[in-house]
Parts: structure tokens; sequence; C-alpha cells
């Protein structure tokens, strides 16, 4: 009797002290209802520290709460279960208030311990969390020390901007903390664990999970956030990610309304969602070109070739610029992307507004400019089979390879290699394995030379230059065009990769935003006036929802990197 | 008199072969007959692709990719019959529905002209020709084009890539099945004709028999010595590797039980060394090999494989690098098969018969136990071949078999594949590979049938 | 007979050992292992790649990683660690062959219902009009690349549910997540049971059909066989009614290969349904084996061949046992 | 007389000393040799020049085994061959071949000896090929032309396939493709069994013409008395594996003294109603090679078995000149 009083006065000094987060949805929003996505591929676990992979971050992210994110209408931090923080010491130092009465779905609170245990765990090396590389800055581990139950302290070894939009998942110490010590904690919330011993510290809670098939999540009654009206969220019941491993079969079941969001890859799919909303078949809507992805694709030279001739050729910013100016991006739209998508020429993702600028140089499809520049190279006469020679006869030809499977980059590869060879360069395109290509691209010869001529290639761009050090610096391991040995800068630098370096470190450890920009559309200006990296074209983002879902973005605000809603907890299902 | 007559009705008696018999049993076969006339014609069609194609194979035109079949019109705007001609083609895309539009211009017509000059290419990879069987000046220029079938999302005629796409897909699967057989005749034979004939693997260097063995050759036998010296030298090697790294990463009981066991396998080696003659039965080495292979699914093995396959090498490297997987994966069965017929043939008294006569083993092989299989293998061949075609189909579809710009009737249909409903709906044109290869693994199938009863032993002389 | 079924499992060994350490092999003769992959990430550095592969043993000499995994399976029947879930194989397996399983098993079932009569028919009726129409449906099958064949049923399944108005058939996948409002998990087996029938319609036709000819032609050929022997010669001199004679005497003996046989379908059940499971959205074996053949997941892909290559042996068990079993004359030796 | 004297080696063309030919029976879990079939158990004989040895036995009694391991088509277990002085028993295969020359066999199945793909031109000029004999093709083709007159076939018929020849026409056909080598000595084996009675006599006419015409030496191998009483100079009974009685045709006949070929001779109808002769019925079952009785192999059916019949194993000794047997009571018969 005693006890449950105890434990009533509890919950009562925790309604009076709970700090919910608002989250401010599009519209008002009903409680109930399933909502429907396709995966393409499976979970692979549930454990923050193993978790490697979107399709099971994205899972995860549903159940376990991190610090800050960025705010979907800004852009900027903001605070998720950090309540407030405060950044002192020039930058050095940032404070975190943590939400009071935010629980664990087993009842417990979530505190600093759960923040100051899951940031060390994730920072241990033995852990091996994919997530390590938001603990280490530059070599130098940022510190994290508790204050109070609910503070925490961060100490960066130096400012680092994008300090608050690092997600990493708070795990939960009471049922992580033995493991971790034991070194157990791979073995922990695998699939095989039982989904209601999976506690939720988010919106949704697990609730089934069947291999191959889906993934099913439900509402969380205890979490720790209301919308603007002071309504829990999240309002959905349930969140279901079906696996449908083929795309095709994924854009089946959205035509046939078993999903409820769709991102229709080209212009075919557009075509098809359009007629099936237009026939009455589909209640829902579809926005083309809506936005750009995030996602780039380049053509990188070997500047550490073993023919110490090409490797000179492609040290040419010339020869770069041609190879630019060979660049049938239209054709690429076309052909390539399926009709939809935008002509890329600078480092930063096109929807990252904040940082990406327009106003770089641009090198038009131009084949007589680009034998122009290749004839300046001393590349003016031709031989008997129509390829392009220097003065000693050596015909002008490189190897190109790109990812096989990767139907778009080995489009553009073969449009890149046609032009290219009819102005009588010999580009040998092939598709090879991607861990071949990663391998070629990667791990130089002890004597740091590697041994491929052209790759086509991208990365998954994202929201942050900051985090793209690893390739744009001189010691990055993915300092793709001209890579150092065993961490390393590279013997043979050019002027314009120390300046990239130089703004790379100043766009890391400013932490004015406006600052920030102008340093970033400098390093925008840097790469496109010596393309290290050729960019090609990115595909457009064309969203489609069904009509069913509620607290979907309008038209006008949906980008590429927040998608078609603000917040998961404010979407809701009219029905 | 008599004798006279007598010549005269053996001629026309004409004494008929088996294999006689069974082509007239088989002429009489009416599936059987339009399976290897409709067979001729692909075939030759592969053969011809460059005269019947209007363009090279890779030539793309990247402005309009997806075109429907291009209308050759009979009639010109009175009605009147004409000769054939086709129009101008614009290509755009309807920014209301993101459909593709093509309209036709006819106001200038291009006549279809037959048996013309066209773009060169080699004949047979050699002989330099460029007569092509439909064209004219304005499809070199140009200035319209000619898609009988559409084009695919390269903007590359498929009618002409059928055909050279033929190429691949109706050899592979003979090329496949050549090789799977070569390779399972060879092991099979090997087999069975050995099947309880033991042979030497190697002789102990302190056996009694090792002497006898040195002193009757002793050059090509000592440096058998080394090889088989290299042989237990190499296996001994990789169980001193395995050994010494599971050591280093296990305690225990189990490190002590491999511990044992791989200390008694190198003692064994070292014993096979010294002291016994050792026999391996060939029949069982291969029989083992086939129930491995059996023991991985075809899919898995083919898919495994096919990682393999480096993939900076050129189209042609890539089919025949294909034909070699899809043949390691089917052999065994073949060879199994093939034991089977041998051993069977090997107790027929026409091949002891042979052996009593002197006849080496390779002459009873080739003259009598081979050929006694032979209506098997022509019958198990071409029923071979389609499951060549169709692993090679499947292969292409999830981009392991041929690549671009090689094309394979798998390969293509593949596009249609990637296409999903567009394809069913809008171009209908890309799913003619499906149909090309549903067609060839029809005539196959029913050759095969045909010549099954054809030559079936028990069928009515 | 214990002894012999004794010997046949002792020489699971050898072929098991064989074609795991081939399968070991060629994954291993492939570029890049499982963790290559994660050198394009940006977030990775090279430390966390190099412990990444010490923690999974992939920096141990190939023999050695082999010898640690063939301890695992006989000491402790422990199928390996998945690189790509990073939690133990069987446990990544299980599921997938089960669901194969399911769908070879229902086709097989439907393939033994439709081929055999039809091949006693075509026997019976050796070239007649009905013969050689069932003969070439069966060659339909044989001829269509399943994976094409099971797209054209996915669109023909919109097509349906699209004049229908409602869902009539199932477009791909296993199970749906509600069965009459409730959650799955919390519905009554029987309604599971028939939910995953449902949606295997589609999918079984598309196997059965492929797999079909292939067994019309070995009935119709068996029946012929059993047609032309003596004793149904003599059962038909005696008067016995056609009816009879095909029924009792002929396809009794006619249908024991098919009976053997029967042991032979157990390693096919592991194969699955092959690309059929990808393209309709089927989660069994090929989707798992060719999701772990692009990750690299080597012990995924030799615990697949592991269970595979043991089906086999007991299969081919099971068949001589049932071949013995059926047909008198065979004996064990 | 099995014993070599210098003065057998003069007159015996093929001496066979003890020879033993099991067939090994695998068994168990590791499939070790558990026991063998002793198809051929400790036989002495020899074959003088220009004889016909006349070799007979029940089925399985091992008389085809001793033919063809005489001819090393099949290799002894143990034992001596010599052929003209020369032991061939372990002789390489090389060497073996100029002997293969000499020795040839006439085979039981007329139908399953002659390579039904072959025309019978090339089946008879085969063995010429082999030995690279009479030279060119057209010499090759006179000397099939003559072998086929030779063995009262029409020469015309050298473009003809197998299956188009009645049975006793191609036994002749396989008649003329032993000689084609012009052999020595020629193993028939069974020649005549598989025809019908009216034709054997044909048969067995044309080798003792044949025989008589190029000398040849022959061991024939027939399974009953009856056949082989004509042609053979002197006859060997066998009985599971083992050689019961060795004597010249008209001794075995009009005297025979083992039990066994008392038995065999009483089956033989008698044409001349006069003579009267008791029907001996042998009881019981031949009894199986793996475990051949103890002592004398025929006791268990032999009306005049005594104790010591299963203790000592009977030698072949001589019991009149040139009349051997193989048991050890002188007192009957």
């Amino acid at each position: 009797m005693k006890r449950i009083l105890v434990l009533s006065m509890l919950a009562l000094a925790g309604l009076a002290l709970a700090q919910p987060k608002v989250f401010k949805g599009v519209e008002a929003g009903r409680a109930g209802g399933n909502y429907r996505v396709t995966a393409i591929s499976d979970p692979r676990t549930f454990n923050p520290f193993v978790a490697r992979e979107t399709s099971s971050t994205d899972v995860i992210g549903l159940f376990l709460p991190y610090l800050t994110g960025y705010d979907p209408y800004g852009l900027k931090p903001e605070g998720h279960l950090a309540q407030s923080w405060e950044v002192r010491n020039n930058g050095l130092t940032v404070i975190f208030k943590l939400r009071q009465g935010a629980k664990w779905s087993d009842g417990q609170p979530i505190d600093a311990d759960d923040v100051i245990f899951s940031a060390t765990a994730h920072a241990d090396p033995k852990v091996n969390s994919n997530a390590r590389s938001s603990f280490i800055l530059d070599g130098q581990p940022i510190k994290w020390s508790k204050v109070d139950q609910y503070t925490v302290r961060a100490d960066f070894p130096k400012p680092y901007a994008p300090a608050l939009i690092q997600s990493w998942y708070i795990a939960p110490e009471h049922i992580f903390g033995e493991a971790y010590k034991a070194g157990k904690i791979p073995e922990l919330w695998t699939l095989e664990t039982p989904v209601n011993r999976i506690i939720s510290g988010g919106p949704f809670m697990l609730e089934s999970y069947s291999k191959g098939e889906r993934v099913v999540l439900r509402r969380n009654p205890s979490y720790w956030g209301v919308d603007d009206k002071n309504n829990p969220v999240a309002y959905l019941e349930r969140y279901t990610f079906t696996t449908v491993s083929d795309l095709n079969a994924a854009l089946a079941k959205f035509l046939a309304g078993e999903s409820d969001l769709y991102a229709a890859a080209n212009a075919d799919q557009v075509a098809q969602i359009l007629e099936r909303i237009r026939s009455g078949g589909l209640k829902g809507e579809i926005f083309p070109n809506a936005d750009v992805t995030t996602g780039t694709n380049f053509i990188v030279f070997n500047w550490n070739h073993k023919d110490s001739d090409k490797a000179k050729l492609f040290r040419q910013v010339k020869f770069r610029r041609a190879m630019a100016h060979l660049m049938d991006k239209k054709s690429m739209i076309e052909v390539a992307l399926g009709g939809l998508g935008q002509p890329q020429w600078s480092p930063i993702s096109i929807p990252v507004k904040q940082f990406f600028t327009d106003d770089v140089a641009k090198y038009d499809y131009s084949p007589q400019k680009a034998a122009a520049l290749l004839a300046e190279l001393g590349f003016r006469k031709k031989n008997a089979q129509g390829f392009l020679v220097d003065a000693t006869g050596k015909v002008l030809e490189f190897n190109l390879v790109t990812n096989q499977g990767n139907n778009i980059r080995e489009k553009i590869a073969q449009i890149f290699a046609e032009d290219a060879r009819k102005i009588g360069i010999r580009v040998n395109y092939r598709p090879i394995d991607f861990n071949e290509l990663v391998r070629q691209l990667t791990q130089p010869a002890a004597d740091g030379t590697r041994d491929f001529d052209a790759i086509l290639i991208g990365l998954t761009g994202g929201i942050e230059p900051a985090f793209s050090r690893n390739v744009w610096q001189l010691n990055g391991s993915l300092h793709a065009w001209n890579l150092g040995v065993g961490g390393q800068a590279p013997k043979q630098v050019e002027s314009f990769e120390v300046l990239i370096d130089k703004l790379m470190t100043q766009g890391a450890t400013t932490l004015d935003p406006a600052k920030r920009r102008e340093i970033y559309v400098q390093f925008q200006k840097v790469v496109a006036e010596n393309v290290p990296l050729i960019y090609t074209v990115a595909p457009a983002y064309n969203p489609a929802r069904n009509a069913r879902i509620g607290g979907l973005f309008p038209k006008g605000q949906i980008n590429s990197i927040v998608g078609q809603f603000p917040y998961i907890e404010t979407v809701f299902a009219k029905e | 008199m008599t004798r006279k007559i007598e010549a005269r009705s053996q001629g026309a008696l004409q004494s008929r072969s088996f294999f006689q018999e069974a082509w007239i049993r088989f002429r009489r076969h009416p599936l059987a007959r339009l399976g290897g006339g409709v067979l001729l014609v692909l075939y030759l069609g592969a053969l011809f692709a460059d005269f019947l194609a209007p363009y090279p194979e890779t030539k793309s035109f990247r402005d309009l990719t997806f075109s429907p079949p291009t209308p050759v019109h009979w009639r010109d705007e009175n009605g009147r019959l004409t000769r054939p001609y086709v129009c101008a083609v614009e290509r755009k895309r309807n920014l209301e529905t993101f459909k593709l539009e093509f309209t036709q211009n006819c106001a200038q017509k291009y006549t279809i002209y037959f048996f013309v000059q066209g773009e060169p290419y080699r004949f047979l990879g050699f002989i330099p020709a460029n007569l092509r069987l439909m064209g004219g000046e304005w499809l070199q220029n140009e200035q319209a084009h000619l898609f009988l079938w559409g084009t695919d999302d390269f903007g590359r005629d498929l009618w002409g890539r059928i055909w050279y796409g033929a190429r691949v897909s109706l050899t592979i699967g003979i090329f496949a099945t050549a090789l799977a057989l070569l390779i399972g005749v060879f092991m099979g034979s090997l087999s069975g004709f050995f099947a309880g004939k033991p042979l030497t693997l190697s002789i102990g260097l302190f056996n009694p028999a090792y002497r006898e063995f040195v002193s009757r050759n002793p050059l090509p036998s000592l440096f058998k010595t080394l090889l088989w010296l290299a042989l237990w030298g190499g296996l001994a090697w990789l169980v001193w590797v395995m050994l010494s790294g599971f050591w280093a990463t296990t305690r225990g009981f189990e490190a002590v039980v491999f511990g044992v066991l791989g200390v008694g396998i190198l003692l064994a080696i070292a014993y096979a060394v010294l002291f016994p003659l050792i026999k391996i039965d060939l029949d069982t080495i291969i029989m083992r090999t086939t129930e491995i292979l059996a023991a991985i699914p075809d899919l898995f093995l083919l898919i495994t494989l096919s990682v393999l396959i480096p993939q900076g090498i050129p189209p042609a490297m890539r089919f025949y690098l294909v034909v070699c997987i899809l043949s390691f994966v089917n052999w065994g069965g073949l060879a199994r098969v093939m034991r089977g017929q041998i051993l069977q043939l090997r107790e027929m008294e026409y091949a002891q018969a042979a052996q009593a006569m002197g006849a080496s083993d390779s002459r009873v092989i080739t003259r009598h136990i081979l050929p006694g299989t032979f209506t098997f293998l022509i019958v198990s061949v071409t029923l071979a071949i389609p499951g060549f075609i169709l692993a090679e189909s499947g292969l292409s579809f999830i981009g392991l078999g041929i690549q671009e710009p090689a094309s394979s009737w798998g390969l293509l249909l593949s596009k249609a594949q990637a296409q999903g409903i567009t394809a069913f709906v809008d171009r209908p044109w890309l799913l003619i590979p499906g149909l090309f290869i549903f067609i060839a693994i029809l005539s196959f199938n029913f050759m095969g049938d045909g010549l099954r009863d054809a030559l079936d032993p028990r069928a009515k002389r | 007979m214990w002894n012999y079924i004794a010997r046949r499992l002792l020489q699971l060994i050898p072929t098991f050992v064989g074609a795991t350490i081939l399968a070991f092999v060629i994954i291993q003769i492939a570029p890049g292992d499982a963790i290559t992959r994660f050198e394009l990430d940006p977030t990775v550095d090279r430390e966390q790649i190099e412990r990444l592969r010490q923690q999974f043993g992939l920096d141990q000499p190939i023999p050695a990683q082999y010898a640690k995994w063939l301890s695992g399976v006989f000491f402790h029947g422990y199928l390996g660690l998945s690189l790509d879930y990073r939690s133990d194989v069987w446990s990544v397996i299980r599921q997938p062959i089960l669901n194969s399983m399911v769908l070879v098993g229902l086709s097989t079932l439907l393939i033994y219902l439709v081929a055999i009569p039809i091949g006693v028919y075509s026997a019976v009726r050796k070239y007649s009009l009905g013969d050689r129409a069932l003969t070439f449906l069966a060659f339909f099958g044989l001829a269509i690349p399943n994976f094409f064949f099971a797209l054209i049923m996915l669109y023909f399944a919109i097509w349906v549910n699209d004049h229908a108005g409602m869902r009539l058939l199932p477009v791909g996948g296993m199970t749906d997540q509600f069965l009459g409002g409730v959650p799955r998990q919390e519905a009554p087996w029987i309604a599971r049971t028939l939910d995953v029938l449902w949606h295997s319609i589609l999918p079984v036709i598309v196997v059965a059909t492929s797999g079909m000819a292939g067994l019309v032609r070995i009935m119709r050929g068996q029946m012929l066989e059993v047609l032309s022997q003596d004793y149904v010669r003599t059962a038909r001199a005696k008067g016995v009614a056609e009816s009879m004679v095909v029924y009792k005497h002929a396809l009794r003996n006619a249908v024991i290969p098919l009976v053997a046989g029967i042991g032979g379908l157990l390693p096919g059940l592991i194969g699955g349904a092959g690309l059929v499971e990808v393209v309709m959205a089927w989660p069994g074996i090929t989707p798992a084996f060719l999701q772990a053949v692009s990750a690299i997941d080597i012990y995924v892909i030799m615990g697949l061949i592991t269970i595979s290559t043991f089906l086999l042996i007991v299969g081919n068990l099971l068949s001589d046992l049932l071949l013995a079993w059926v047909d008198p004359r065979i004996r064990y030796n | 007389m099995s014993m070599p004297t210098p003065t057998a080696v003069a007159t015996s063309l093929v001496e066979v000393q003890n020879l033993k030919k099991w067939f090994p029976i695998r068994g168990g879990i590791l499939s070790r040799v558990v026991a063998n079939v002793k198809a051929v158990n400790d036989v002495s004989f020899d074959v003088k020049r220009g004889e016909v040895l006349g070799l007979v036995g029940e089925s399985g009694s091992g008389k085809t085994t001793v033919g063809r391991t005489v001819l090393r088509l099949i290799e002894p277990t143990s034992g001596t061959i010599r052929f003209d002085g020369h032991d061939i028993t372990h002789l390489p295969k090389p060497q073996l071949r100029a002997y293969r020359r000499k020795m040839q066999i006439i085979f039981q199945d007329p139908f399953a000896s002659l390579n039904p793909r072959m025309t019978v031109g090339d089946i008879i000029a085969e063995p010429l090929v082999i030995h690279n004999l009479e030279g060119s093709a057209q010499a090759r083709t006179e000397r099939v032309a003559e072998l086929l007159q030779m063995v009262g076939l029409n020469p015309d018929h050298i473009r003809r396939y197998p299956h188009e020849f009645s049975g006793g026409q191609r036994q002749r056909i396989g008649i003329a493709r032993a000689l084609a080598v012009r052999p020595e000595f020629i193993v028939a084996d069974e020649p005549v069994s598989a025809l019908d009675v009216s034709i054997q006599a044909q048969v067995v006419n044309l080798l003792q013409d044949l025989k008589e015409q190029l000398g040849l030496t022959i061991l024939f191998i027939a399974h009953d008395l009856a056949v082989v009483e004509y042609i053979s100079d002197r006859i060997a009974v066998m009985y599971l594996g083992k050689v019961m009685e060795l004597a010249s045709s008209k001794d075995l006949y009009r005297s025979p003294k083992h039990p066994y070929t008392e038995a065999l001779l009483s089956a033989i109808p008698v044409p001349d109603p006069t003579v009267k002769r008791e029907r001996i019925v042998l009881q019981g079952d031949i009894p199986s090679p793996i475990n051949p009785p103890s002592g004398c192999v025929f006791r268990t059916r032999c009306r005049y078995a005594i104790k010591e019949c299963a203790e000592v194993v009977p030698e072949l000794r001589e019991v009149a000149p040139g009349h051997f047997k193989a048991c050890i009571r002188d007192d009957i018969l």
C-alpha cells in the first residue's frame, strides 16, 4: 500500500516536472491509424551500437532518442532529448540540459547516465559503433561528462560546427550497462530478441518483426513528445516497414495503395503514378521534380597512377576541364536518370540550401572546347584509327570503370565514353565489381601508386559539408583523386588541394552560420574551378503520397533532405 | 540369273543404319519438324544479323530512347499502294503526364529500299561487307530512322539487337552444352571405365614396390615421385596453416581435439610418403566431385561463381566465362548419367570382344562405348540447351551475365524487367526478346522430344 | 538396413566438407570481403575497418578461417556468425528456409496433382489431339523464363484487382499485416495459414508451371513403357477392362519412380523457387542468398550450403528407402 | 598331368594352374571387403595344341569366368596362366597385345556381342585394324569377304548391320571376327546356347570344320554335356568354382567317375531306347559361392556323401590314365 503511494507520488512529481518536446506539425492531426512504407531490405539488427546500414537505423531511429537534430523547417539545430544547450568557452564546451520526465517504455527515466553511457560505448573502439566518428575530432576525443542527473557536458578539443546535429542514438544504460562491461553488447537487441524486450525511448516501440517481410512498430504511450496543442504524439498507432527488395514491386505496392509514401525514381514512374491517380485507381498526389536528391555521381581520375605519364596528364587541370566539357548532362538526365534530374557542378548537394551556391564555374557540353583544351595539352593529331595522339604518337586513352549493377552510373559512363570517343579519346568503359572498385580506389600499393585510370562513383551527400572532410582533406581516406598512404597526406599536392584542406578545417571549426556559408561557397568555387571530381547529374526527388496520410508538407515545403513531413510524430492517418 | 535378281533386290533394300531410320522417324514428327524449322530460321537470322539489322549493334540514338516501332506506310495520302516508306519521328516528354510522345512528320517520305549499301561490317568477323536488308541514304544520314521493333533505354534498334543478341543466346546454350558435355563425357567415361580399377596415386619411398617402380623406368619415375611429394607436401602445409591459425584463436577442448586431429593427419601424410602403396579409384573421386557439385543448389553455385567473373574484361571474354560457369555447374549431372551408361555398355559383350581382340582402352571407349551413348547424348543435348538459355537469361536478369553494350535476349528482356509495369502498358515491344526466348526454348524442346522418340531404341524398326 | 543408413550418413561427411570447401574457396577468390563496402563510407575511418576485420576473424589465413568455422559446426552445431546481420547464421537463414519450403512444397504438390493425370492421359491417348495440346501446354511452362512469368502474374494480379475493384489477388509478399482487422500475430493460426496460402497462389502457379513439363514427360514415358509390358498385355488379353488396366496395372507401376523421386525433392526445397521469390517478394532463400552474396556474408552462404548438402544426402537416402519400399525387386547393397 | 613337365610344354598350348578369381563384396559402414564370391577357386587344367577342351558346368559354376580369365579379360586373383609356355598372368597390357592376336573369343550372345552401330564389314575388319594386319583397306576388304565366305555367309553382306541378320548368322559373324587375326586358340564361350536347337548343330559343325581346316585349339564352354560331346577331345566338369572331373570325351561319357558328372549325364536324353539310364535328380540348390561348403563343395547335393567329405578337400587326381577326378571316394562308380 505504501509502495503504491510512493509510486503515485513519484508519478505526480514526474508530471509536474515533465518538459515534453513540442512537435509542430503541418496540420492538426488525429490519433490512430497505420503508416506503411516499403523498405528495400530488412534491418540487420536493433542494436544501436552494431547498426551500420540505413535499413537498421531507419527502424532504430523510431524507438531510440537522440540529444539534438535539425529543425525540419529551418534546418537549424533543435533539441530532442536535450531540452536546451549552452555553448561556452568559444565553442569548446557545450552543456546540454535534458528533458526531465522523459522515460523509457519500461518506466525508467532517461537521464544523464544513459547519455554518458551511450557516449562512452559509442566512442569505445572495442564496441566498434558506427557512430564512433562523432566522438573523435581530428584524432582527438570529445569528452562527455555528467554534471547532474539531467545535465551533461561535452568538451571539444576544438570548436566543431556540426556538433549539434550529430544524432547518435541514446541507449538505456540499465539494459546495456552490464553487457558493456562484459564486452557482450553485440548479443543484445538482435533480430532474435523478442520484440517486447526491446524498450523504447522514442515515438514508437517494436511490435513485431518477421524476417524478410516486415517490421511493425507501435506507438510508444510513454513518449515525451506533444503536439502544439499539448496532445500526446505520435498520432500514428502503427508504423510498418514492408521489405520489398524489387523496386518494381515496391512501385506496384504503392500503386495498389498498399504503401503510403513513395519517391518515384524517374519520369516513367511519375507517369505511371500520375496515370493511376487520374484514372481513379489511387487517391494520392505526386510532386514531380519537387527537389533534387542529395546523392552525387562523379568521375575521379587517378593522380597516383603507376604510369607517370598518365598521372601527369590527370593532374592537368586543362585535361579535367576538357573532360568536364564532354559531359552531355542533358542526355545523362534523359537516358540515365529517366528524364528527371539536374546537372551538378559543385560538391555540395543542391538541396542543402544554406551552403549550396550555383555561382561556380560551369563547363557546358562542348566537344569543340574539349578538343581545343586537349590540343593545348599536345593532343593535336589523330592516328589511323581516328584517336588523338600526342607528339610522340601516344594515343590518348584511359579506362573508365564503375560499379556493376548501378544502372544510373553504368549509363552515365556509357554516354561519357561514347562522346569521348567521338572526339578521339579512347575510353574503355567497363563495369566492375563494387568491392574490386573500392579496392582499386582506396588501397594504394606500398609506393603510393594505384592502378585505375578513372572511376565513376558516387557518395551519399548530406546536409553537413563538414561530414565529408574524409574526402576533401589531404589526409582523408577518401581523398580519391590523390590518396596518401597510411593516413598521411599524399606526396605531391597541388596548391588548390591545400586551399580546400584549409577551407574544410575552417568550415568545421567556425560556428557562425554566415561565415560558414562564406567558407563553403569559396570551397565550392575552388572545387568547380579545379574539378578534382568531375560531377555529373543528380536525380530529381519526386515524392508521391497516398491521400489517406495527413500531416505532410504541402508542395512548396517539400525538400529531399527532410522528406515529405517534418516529424514522424505529427504524421497521421486520415481515416 | 538368280544371282542377278538377288543383287538387284539388295540394291533396292538398301540397308539403313540406325541413324538413317531415326531420321525418317524424326521427320514424321510434326512438332519436331516445326521446332527444327524455327530453329533453322533463328540460327540463320543470327548468322546474318548484320545483314538483317539496319544499324550496327551498339549504335544508339540517345534522343530517341524508347521509340515505339516506326510505322511503315504502304499507302500514300491518297490511299494508293506505294513503295513502303517511313516518316521522321520526333520524341518529346509531355510535361503534363510525363509520358513520352512521338509525333510523325510526314512532310518528307523516306522510302525503304531493299538490299542497300549500309554501314560497313565484317561478315563472319572477317569478310568486309556493307550489304543490308533495308535502308536508304536517309537512314545513314539520320534524317529518319527505321526501328522495326522500337528502341530500348539507350535508343538502340531492338530489331537489330535481337538478331545480334541471338548470336549470344543461341550459341551460349550450344557452347555451354558442348563444354559441359565434354567435361561430363570425359569425366563420366573415365569414371565408368575405370570403376573398380584403382590407379596408383603414390608409392611409399620405403615400399618394396617403389624400388621396382624406379628401376623399371628411372627418369619418369623420379619425376612422378617429385610430383606426389609436392602433393603430400602441399597437403601438409595446408593442414599446418589451418592448425596454427586455429590455435591462434582457440583454446580449450576444441584446440586439443583439433591438435590431435591435425597432428594425426600430418603423421598420416608422413606415413603415406614413406610406406604404403596408395591406390585411388578414379570413379570414386569423380563421383564424389559430382556429388559435391550436386549438393550446392545450381542457382547458388551459378550466382557465387558469377561473382568471380572479373568484370574488367571485354564482352567476348565474358561470354566465354559465362559459358564456362554454366557448364561447370552442369557437367556433374551429365557425367553421372554417362557413367551409368558406360558401366552398362562396358559390360556389353561387344566391348569385351574388342578388348579380347587387343583393342586399347581408348579404342574401346571411343569406338565401342561412346557411340552407344550417342542417342542419349543427342537427346540430352537438345534438352540441355534450352536449360542453358534460360540460365543465361536468369543470370543476365540479375545483372551477372552478359553486359552492355553487347546484347543477349536475357539482357534485352531485363530492360523490360527494369521498366516494370511501363513495359507492359506503354512499351510492349520491350517484351519481344522474351518471346524469342520462349520460341527458341519451345523449339528446342519440341526437337528434343521428337529426337527422343526417333532415337528410342525400342521404336519399331 | 540400419547399417546401410549409417553408411550413407557417413558419406555425408566428405561431401559436406568438399562442398563447403568449394564454396569457401570460391567466395574467398571473389574480390573484397564483407567489410570492403564500408571503405567508401566517409564516416568510417581506417582503424575502424581494421578492427571490424579483426572482430570477424577476416584477418586470419583462409584455411584457418575455414577450420574455425568447421570446428564450430562440429563441436557446437554453430553455423557461424553472419557478418551482415552480426548474429548467428541459423537465426538468419531459418525463416527463409521455412518460407521457401512452404512455397516449394505447395508447388510440388500441385505439380504432382496435375502432372500425373496429364501424363497418364497423354500416354493412354498417345498422339491424340489432347496429348498434343497437353504436351504443348507442358512445354509452355518449360519455355517461359519463370522470373518473366512471375512479373506477368504480378501485373495480372493488379489488373484483376483493378477490374474487380477489390483485392482478389495479393501483389507479392507472403503475409498480410492485418487479418480481419487484427494484427497478424494476434490472429488465430488458421487465419494466418489461410493468409499464407492465399499469398502463395500466384507464386505457386508460376513455380509449378515451370516444373510441370518435366514430370509430365516422365510420367508419359513411364506410362508408355509400362503399357507395353507383357503383364499389361496379358491383362488386356484376359479381358480386363481398359480402365482397370490403366489404373490398376499400369499406373501403379508407372508411379514407382515418381514416388521414389520424392526424396530427391528435399534438396530442391532448399534451392528454393529461384528468382520467382525475388520478383514476387516471397521472403525465401533466393533473396536471402542473393543478399548474402552481395554482402559477401560468407558464413550465411556456407550455412545455406551446409543445410542443402545435408538435405541432399537425406533426400537421396529417403529416395532409396522409398524405392526399396515400393519396389520389392530392390534390396539394399 | 596338370603338373608342368617339359613334355607338357611342348604339347600344351594353354596351361592353367591353381587359378583363383574371387570377387570381393564390400559392405559395412566403411565399405570394407566383408566376403568374396569365389567364382573360380583353385582350378588347374591344360589345353593341348590342336585339341578341343570342353568346359562344362551349371550356370554359376565359374566356367565363363575361367574362360575370360584365361584370356586375361578378367584379372585373376591368383594362379598362373601360360600360353605356349610363356607366363602371361601378369603381362602388362602392351606385351599382352601380341598374345591377343593368338587368342580369341566367341561369345554366347550373338545379339550383344556385335556392335549394333557397325557394319558387318567393320566388325570383322576391326581386329585387323587393331593389329595392323593386311595393310591396305583393299586387302582388308578382301580378307573380310574371304572370312565371310569361310563361315558360310554371303560376302555381299559386308555393308549390312547386325540387326539385319538372324541369330545363327550373327554367331557366324562372331566366328569370322574371331578368325580374322588367324588365332591359334579360341575360347568359345557357350557359343550355341543362345541359339535355336536346329541352328546349334550348324554352328557346332562349322566350328568343327574350321578347327580342322585351320588347326585351331579351342576351349569350348557349355552348360550341358550334350553339346560338347560331339566336338570335344577332352572335357572338364566344373562345379562351384572347382574342376570335378577331367577326362577324354569318350571316357567321360562312357564311365564318369564323379557323382556330379554322373548326375549331369543322366539328364541327357539318350536316343537309343535300349539303353536304360537312371535319371539322377540333384537335391537342393547350388550353394552360394560366397560361402561354399567345407571339404568337397559338391557334398551337399551328393548322394554318395560321407562324413569325411565335409573334412577333406578332394584333390584332382588321376584315377585312370588321363582321367582325373576330385572325389575322395574310389568305391563308387
